[in-house]
């Protein structure tokens, strides 16, 4: 399965995790959510690596 | 042995919520309270002192009701205290009976009795001295009104929150002591002030509501102070004695004392957590220093069956926090995600006139975490519904970081702001920046158009100052 | 000839937003406006009405002050409407000044003539007959309230919002009847009652507040009732004649008719665009079948140089409908981001006594879309805010998606709800689900937490019903 928070092809993030994805020019498809119903917060797209989410 | 997946002890907003909800999801549970359904809160705290604000409330409009082409011989006014109180014990009574009959329709078995850790899934019943047994025990037994040492709490005229709300004989021609000018010190201040008595604030810190943003302390002294509250603020009490029928308060601040007579005296210096006779040790559950019960993320005490939630764990002594604590011991006992609660962004109310709310960091606390911080200023002077309303005192306050507008705390003084701040605490709670609050556009006219533009302000500029 | 970036024609918060917008942003801006700055809302339109409600706030809470403990003999109490009304006059002077100073502090050249277009980039001043020039113009020029066919408008006693905004003789045993039971008539409707007035309410549609959502026509229909206020919802005004010093108001529904008499008499039936002579053929603009002009999302005439904005546009009718396009417009103009306006995610709301406040879509609406929809309700009178402050008529109604608990519309009626509905607002802006609100937590006591519970309801269950 792809890790991240696509699912239904809903992304939750919260707007400022959105505004700071858009300044690192991260797709937001690949984070997981760790707040409110899985949806993105700020620290989850803070402390997004590439290596910490491949599991 | 009566066997429960939940026993619930203490009925307050902690307690009967958890019961509720714990219910609602399927677990069968016990509630054991051993005085009044809904707690200091329903019974003693938040409602009933509302009720009084609100009597304020109408008894300030009709004074100044001159302003609005409306005249009326202020010796035609008869003003009775005891009827006011009496309102404010129905309101209570009325919420009391509402909560019983939630749990009666939810199936809690309710015990009216004393609750005891007999051990981490036993409970003993003090009178009955039945013992229950559950998977998991919540102590949600709240806590109580702190009386400083040394004031004879016999002289009724002596009180604490608990008394307040019981004394019936206030006169317009009262002299009034607060000592403590946190929320609950200055609501009181407040609704004395409305009935016409000399009221004057004792603060040992600095400045009043001193856990708030300092321009809230300043805005909230110049607004008491037109009201005719006397403010004294970063005083020691040195001593209280009686004379005759009168309480002498003496004072300090720098070396310099200072007398003020009270026909009363209320005590409102914080609260201390109801941790006695529970059977804490029998749990292996120790009290720490400051006499609450420590927990983890998880809203377990040291031992993991026992949890513990609201005014007992020390943490912000606020309804809210205590309900919003027992929903998630709830997930956590369900197996279900857990919110970790933070508790800098709880929403926090100061009901007096004007009022006061605020969330999250104020100015000061930001700038100590490190924040580089860019602050958005409204005052309500410049806001149209608030105009037409008559209550231009007040303002609106976001601090916010610099760089990505993050709103680190919301702090507000006005009429009836305390409605507002649950919109700043979903805000923050799901991380709006100014930019988004900004755009969200507002109804004209509002006072919630002010947030708006402080955070207008904190983009760029506002539109209207 | 003077030269612009923008020229803004009309002085209403459309037109004035618009302008201290475009100065702040940078560009040289000029603003015509013929009569009053501030527009219909600051002086005949959102304030003074306010205005006036909270002096009706005030004598009812006056009549009412029995309950809090304070009596009064009612014989002791004198009202004075002229008052009233002169305060709501001051009150609307004061924001006219305000904002005659908020421009000139922006540096926006002010014109106080009336204008009209010579071309896209002209406008010509009436009485100075000076031509100005500018790269853009904006089109604010509002709408004036329509004048149902056949009645005697020459009768001072036969009035549209104006003329009752500046009548000053009601007396408390007026009797009074309001055509059309939009926000507008219904305000007039409630400042009237609380001043004792006999009033009925008519309404061509079969239930007052037609576009709100049909639970609130109902609670308010029932709110209304009770305050002794009639209603005739589903009617049809067949004549209105003068008898003596009364009028005759004649009506129908299903064939039977109905006969009520009235001492004044409002017309309150939506408003008409101020589009005469405004030379808008010159610059090939259009007006539609509704008489309105169109515009395109970025809020262009059919000439791309010419904005238009407000009322004009035939939107809702709402002064924060036209700040909000004004200044989208702005950012049109500086080739900056421009949100694309969802005029079902304007707040509405309608200060009456109750009040009412919505956003998004009614239950119906929402099903009429397509959605499968999930509703959830909680009363204020299981609400311990409401409870204390004796207010528990209304309720929050929130009508969610099934699947994702997406917010589609919330609908609100109780005391002050008008400012509760920015929250709201920003949540559907921002595309929050039910879920993510019943888990921000709320203030206790607060009218707030309502909103919580019905999201609850939402969810799974409220806690407090
Ligand atoms: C004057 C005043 C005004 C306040 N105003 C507000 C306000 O406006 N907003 C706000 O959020 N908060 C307010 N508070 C604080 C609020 O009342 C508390 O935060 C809240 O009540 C804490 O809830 P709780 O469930 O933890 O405890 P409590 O409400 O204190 O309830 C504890 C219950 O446990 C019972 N109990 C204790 N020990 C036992 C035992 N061994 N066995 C059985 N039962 C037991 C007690 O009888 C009590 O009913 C106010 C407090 C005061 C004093
Ligand atoms: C009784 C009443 C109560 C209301 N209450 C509310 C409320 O509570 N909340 C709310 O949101 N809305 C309310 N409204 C609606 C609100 O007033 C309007 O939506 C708002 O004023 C529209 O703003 P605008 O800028 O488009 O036009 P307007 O406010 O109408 O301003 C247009 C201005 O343009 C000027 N003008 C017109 N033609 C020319 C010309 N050719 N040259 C120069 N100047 C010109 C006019 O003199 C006027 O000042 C109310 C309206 C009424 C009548």
């Amino acid at each position: 399965a792809t890790a991240g928070n696509a699912t239904d092809g809903r992304v939750k993030a919260s707007p400022l995790a959105k505004k700071l994805a858009k300044e690192k020019g991260l797709d937001l498809q690949l984070v997981i959510g760790t707040g409110n119903n899985g949806s993105i917060t700020v620290d989850d797209v803070k402390n997004y690596t590439p290596a910490s989410q491949a599991a | 042995m009566k066997q429960y997946d939940l026993i619930v002890v203490g009925g307050g907003p902690g307690g009967y919520v958890t019961a509720i909800y714990a219910a609602q999801n399927g677990l069968k549970t016990a509630l054991i309270e051993e005085k009044d359904l809904g707690g200091t809160c329903l019974n003693w705290g938040c409602i009933p002192t509302k009720a009084l604000a609100k009597n304020a409330e109408v008894l300030r409009t009709i004074f100044d009701s001159k302003d609005y082409g409306i005249s009326i011989d202020p010796n035609q006014i008869k003003v009775d205290y005891a009827m006011a109180q009496k309102r404010s014990r129905e309101v209570s009574k009325k919420l009391n009976k509402g909560v019983q009959g939630l749990l009666h329709k939810n199936k809690v078995d309710i015990f009216k009795d004393r609750a005891k850790l007999v051990n981490g899934t036993n409970v003993k019943l003090t009178a009955s001295e039945e013992i229950l047994a559950a998977k998991n025990i919540v102590l949600a037994t709240g806590s109580h009104p702190f009386k400083i040492p040394g004031f004879d709490y016999q002289n009724p005229n002596i009180m604490t929150s608990r008394g307040a709300l019981e004394m019936t004989d206030l006169k317009a021609s009262d002299e009034v002591v607060v000592i403590g000018a946190g929320a609950i010190g200055m609501e009181f201040a407040s609704i004395w002030a409305s009935y016409g008595a000399q009221v004057t604030v004792i603060e040992m810190l600095p400045r009043i509501l001193p856990n708030e943003d300092e321009a809230v302390s300043k805005e909230m002294t110049r607004a008491f102070k037109k009201r005719g509250v006397k403010i004294r603020a970063g005083y020691k009490v040195t001593l209280v004695s009686i004379k005759g029928k009168k309480i002498e308060v003496n004072l300090e601040k720098n070396g310099e004392s200072e007398k003020i007579m009270g026909d009363k005296l209320l005590v409102s210096a914080g609260v201390r957590a109801n941790t006695e006779n529970l059977g804490l040790e029998s749990a292996g559950i120790k009290i720490n220093q400051r006499g609450f019960l420590d927990i983890n993320d998880q809203f377990q005490t040291s031992c993991a069956t026992v949890y513990a939630i609201g005014d007992l764990t020390g943490k912000l002594a606020l309804a809210h926090v205590a309900s919003a604590q027992g929903l998630e011991v709830v997930h956590q006992i369900l197996g279900a995600t857990v919110k970790k609660i933070n508790y800098s962004n709880i929403p926090r109310c100061t009901y007096t006139y004007p009022e006061v709310a605020s969330v999250g960091l104020t100015e000061e606390q930001a700038k100590g975490a490190g924040y580089k911080v860019k602050v958005g200023e409204f005052p309500l002077l410049a806001n149209g519904k608030s105009l037409a309303m008559n209550e231009t005192t007040g303002f609106v306050k976001i601090v916010a970081d610099e760089k990505y507008h993050e709103i680190l705390g919301i702090h507000l003084v006005g009429g009836h702001v305390t409605e507002l701040i649950a919109a700043a605490a979903g805000y923050i709670d799901l991380e709006f920046t100014a930019d988004d609050i900004a755009q969200v556009i507002h109804p004209h006219p509002s006072v919630s158009e002010a947030i708006m533009e402080a955070a207008h302000a904190v983009v760029s500029k506002a539109i209207h100052i």
